[in-house]
């Protein structure tokens, strides 16, 4: 097995991955477990980004000089997981913003950040 | 042969500190130094996108993630403190 | 208790995971829809820029939606910051000099700076979700230095609408005209890798840029606005 | 040709060896204040060397290596005043070695002012 | 681009992770936020250099843009970070 | 218009980066930019007193070549210091804040000011009030009681650009 730079940033989301996950459950406060979240989020995009990875490939990018339009379909990599990763990175700022709302929000009602301090739906 | 074995010593080092840097993100008491941690995740990540050969995703990273996200942290533990030294 | 479960969530997960790492391989040939994207691309969209193509005319329709999902995001922020208080006009908020001098420049700056991006959309790296948010940090920046500014929420709101309406408009003439919605050959392709080219793409990828720079402006602006009050 | 690209590659390796020495210096620097003359000064001088190196290696390139140099010019000193100012508002201790502290003085001397003011009305 | 420049660049880039690694220590260790943060802004334009690097390294100018948006914003995280100790965000 | 010359200068800034970022001057590049500076300019037109008593004469060009010629050479000896300093297994530092004073008007050549001021060698700025600089100077020379030290530590720090920078602003 020979390692390659997108093994490694293979390996390197999933344990952001991980990582992000721990903290989403283990911490008590929710711009804690908020923050957790964006790590889970940067983990999956890099685990993503590396799958489209071709070996000794470059960007698909035509600039005339390095990348042109006879050999692109032999230098350039995937481009679909980057168009993904584009819009859900978007998404996921989109989403964070309103996740801290929130969490103001709750702040406001209870005087608390505490996750253990919100148990009115629990039975 | 040379390219690929420096690609792997730059990706391998800015592995590890992006991982040093989530488990410190993590375990850290302070809630302020744990943002900063993850933009220092964020920031890296960017170069990590970049060498997977996605400048696009460098980019929006760059832009949003280190930027922005930051900022929005930032002033709502601020709000929030805000409202405690009302008190 | 607690903690045995959690502990044992994440070691499932790591199997998981660890069973997809264990097989993945480096591929060394492209697969058949980044083959076709990548061949076809330069001849039927036209623009130099692959990740673009997609983003903008292939999976048009996605980032419709992504643009929908980030505007409602913005109204619910808005609709939940609703009861805002007077700001607080304070002498203490006063910042230094330097930063107040240095964001005249770079707030222009980095105004041009987004709008650059997104204009090149199409050769460069960049389009119209990262000149968006290029444009929302100059805001943050012109907030930053002078804290009592105001940012006219109609002129957000109007470029927002105005853009987002276009952006449609677009799509529905791209149905009409050419292909399909949202198809970018409702105007001549040009020649590939100078500025007016690959039809409709830097229209709509301008139209993009607004309306998400609108939009983060929007969600900065109206947290920092808020002062919150004890009652909810 | 040859001669200009190996001189660019020293210059490039002049910035991160300078850059290597910031980050001795933000070690051995006994409080912020030093640390961030070092770190700011150094990763400044870094970024600039670096990017003359690069415009003698790749002269046709010129535009986008003087724009980062330009915008680390002019953006970097900014922030570390606005850091340190706001560090020294709420009290970043100064080191021990610290002769005088014009800063600390001059703002009592306007908080003792203005409260004699405050008693006078 | 000739042989000997190269490997002078890959030295250089060797040298600048050194230095990241030795920074991102500074911002594990830093007692207060203020030390941390300057860890982070030197971090941050160290690797402003390391990106113009694989930019000249892979012979890809348009590498180059994403140099300018990070610089951009590195600087306004910063800016943000010194607001908040201020109180005055 | 009033402030014209000020805008025009805003104008200019503008107009360089946006040349220099698309490294070309095709036709439609420059018309372009051309009609999204001009909207930039109309829109920020009130900040540009940031420019005020700039001058926009052969001389005054001189005079900034000059400028950068000065700086450059104390940015390279403010290396060669650091280097110096940190590498000294003394630490040979004597930190302290001082209080300097600039006779200069213009917004825009304070802040080259204290940029110049904190990139050179041992020297940064802390903070700016009205006419007072406050630096943090790693090495002090002599504490400022009397007048006479005081205009001394100033011509030491400052007083080399400022005489320039006096000649291309006011």
């Amino acid at each position: 097995m020979t390692i390659t730079i997108d093994k490694i940033a293979l390996f390197l989301g999933i344990v952001l991955m991980l990582i992000g996950l721990y903290g989403a459950f283990s911490l008590k406060s929710i711009i804690r477990i908020i923050l957790s979240l964006s790590i889970f989020d940067t983990g999956i995009n890099v685990l993503i980004v590396s799958l489209g990875y071709l070996k000794g490939r470059t960007a698909p990018i035509i600039d005339g000089d390095k990348v042109t339009v006879e050999n692109i379909f032999n230098v350039a990599i995937d481009p679909v997981p980057q168009a993904l990763v584009l819009t859900a990175i978007v998404i996921g700022f989109g989403v964070t913003a309103l996740m801290l709302v929130y969490a103001l929000k709750l702040y406001q009602s209870k005087k608390t950040l505490d996750i253990n301090q919100f148990s009115d739906l629990k039975w | 042969m040379k390219m690929e074995l420096f690609k792997l010593i730059l990706i391998i080092v800015l592995a590890v500190i992006m991982l040093a840097s989530a488990v410190y993100a993590v375990v850290s008491k302070k809630t302020v130094s744990a943002v900063l941690a993850t933009g220092v995740i964020s920031l890296l990540a960017s170069v990590i996108f970049l060498m997977l050969a996605s400048p696009d995703v460098a980019m929006t990273e760059a832009a949003i993630g280190a930027g922005l996200t930051t900022f929005l942290f930032f002033i709502i533990i601020r709000k929030i403190e805000k409202q405690d030294d009302a008190k | 208790m607690r903690n045995s479960f959690l502990i044992i969530l994440i070691a499932a997960f790591a199997w998981f995971m660890y069973d997809i790492f264990s097989e993945y391989q480096t591929q060394e040939q492209l697969n058949k829809t980044a083959a076709y994207y990548n061949s076809n691309e330069p001849s039927e969209a036209g623009a130099a820029n692959v990740v673009t193509a997609i983003v903008v005319t292939y999976r048009g329709l996605d980032t419709l939606g992504e643009v929908t999902v980030l505007f409602l995001a913005t109204l619910i922020i808005g609709f939940i910051l609703k009861n805002k208080a007077e700001k607080i006009i304070d002498s203490k908020y006063k910042t230094s000099e330097i930063l107040e001098t240095g964001a005249k420049v770079l707030v222009p700056g980095s105004l041009i700076l987004g709008v650059y991006i997104f204009i090149n959309g199409h050769l460069t790296p960049g389009g119209g979700f990262q000149g968006g948010a290029v444009i929302g940090s100059a805001i943050v920046l012109l907030l930053l230095a002078d804290p009592n500014k105001i940012v006219s929420h109609k002129l957000m709101n109007f470029i927002e609408s105005t853009s987002g309406f276009f952006y449609v408009v677009i799509g529905i003439l791209g149905l009409i005209i050419a292909g399909g919605f949202l198809d970018n050959r409702i105007f001549p392709l040009g020649k590939l890798g100078s500025l007016i080219s690959a039809g409709a793409i830097p229209l709509i990828y301008s139209f993009i840029g607004l309306k998400v720079g609108a939009e983060i402006s929007g969600i900065v602006n109206n947290i920092n606005e808020t002062e919150l009050t004890d009652k909810l | 040709m040859d001669i200009l690209q190996i001189i660019g590659a020293s210059m490039v390796l002049i910035g991160s060896l300078v850059l290597l020495i910031a980050s001795i210096g933000l070690h051995r620097m006994p409080d912020a204040y030093n640390r961030i003359q070092v770190g700011t000064k150094a990763s400044t001088m870094s970024v600039v060397f670096v990017m003359i190196g690069f415009i003698f290696i790749l002269p046709s390139w010129f535009g986008k290596f003087f724009t980062i140099m330009l915008f680390v010019m002019l953006t970097n000193p900014i922030s570390s005043n606005v850091l340190m100012r706001a560090s020294h508002k709420k009290g970043e201790p100064l080191s021990s070695k610290t002769v005088i502290d014009n800063l600390k003085e001059d703002e009592e001397k306007e908080e003792l002012n203005k409260n004699n003011e405050n008693g006078t009305f | 681009m000739n042989e000997i420049a190269q490997t002078i660049l890959l030295i250089s880039a060797g040298v600048m992770l050194l230095a990241l690694v030795i920074i991102f220590l500074r911002f594990i260790i830093g007692p207060t936020i203020t030390n941390r943060v300057i860890a982070f802004d030197t971090m941050t334009v160290g690797s402003l250099g390391l990106i113009a690097l694989i930019a000249v390294i892979e012979q890809r100018q348009i590498y180059l843009d994403v140099n300018i948006i990070y610089g951009l914003l590195s600087f306004i995280a910063v800016v943000v970070i010194g607001k908040y100790i201020e109180k005055s965000l | 218009m009033k402030n014209f010359k000020l805008k025009f200068v805003l104008f200019l800034i503008l107009a360089i980066f946006w040349v220099l970022w698309n490294n070309s001057l095709k036709p439609e590049v420059l018309i372009a930019g051309f009609i999204i500076i001009i909207i930039a300019v109309l829109m920020f037109g009130k900040s540009v007193d940031i420019f005020e008593g700039i001058k926009l004469n052969p001389k005054a060009l001189a005079f900034t070549f000059w400028y950068i010629i000065v700086f450059v050479v104390a940015m390279i000896k403010s290396n060669i210091d650091v280097i110096s300093r940190v590498l000294n297994p003394k630490l040979p530092i004597k930190p302290g804040i001082v209080r300097i004073e600039t006779k200069l008007k213009s917004k825009m050549a304070r802040l080259i000011l204290a940029n110049s001021i904190t990139l050179t060698p041992g020297t940064f700025v802390v903070d700016i009030k009205e006419n007072y600089l406050y630096i943090h100077w790693i090495e002090v020379c002599c504490t400022a009681q009397n007048t006479e030290n005081q205009n001394k530590i100033t011509q030491e720090i400052a007083g080399k650009f400022e005489n320039i920078l006096m000649k291309i602003y006011e």
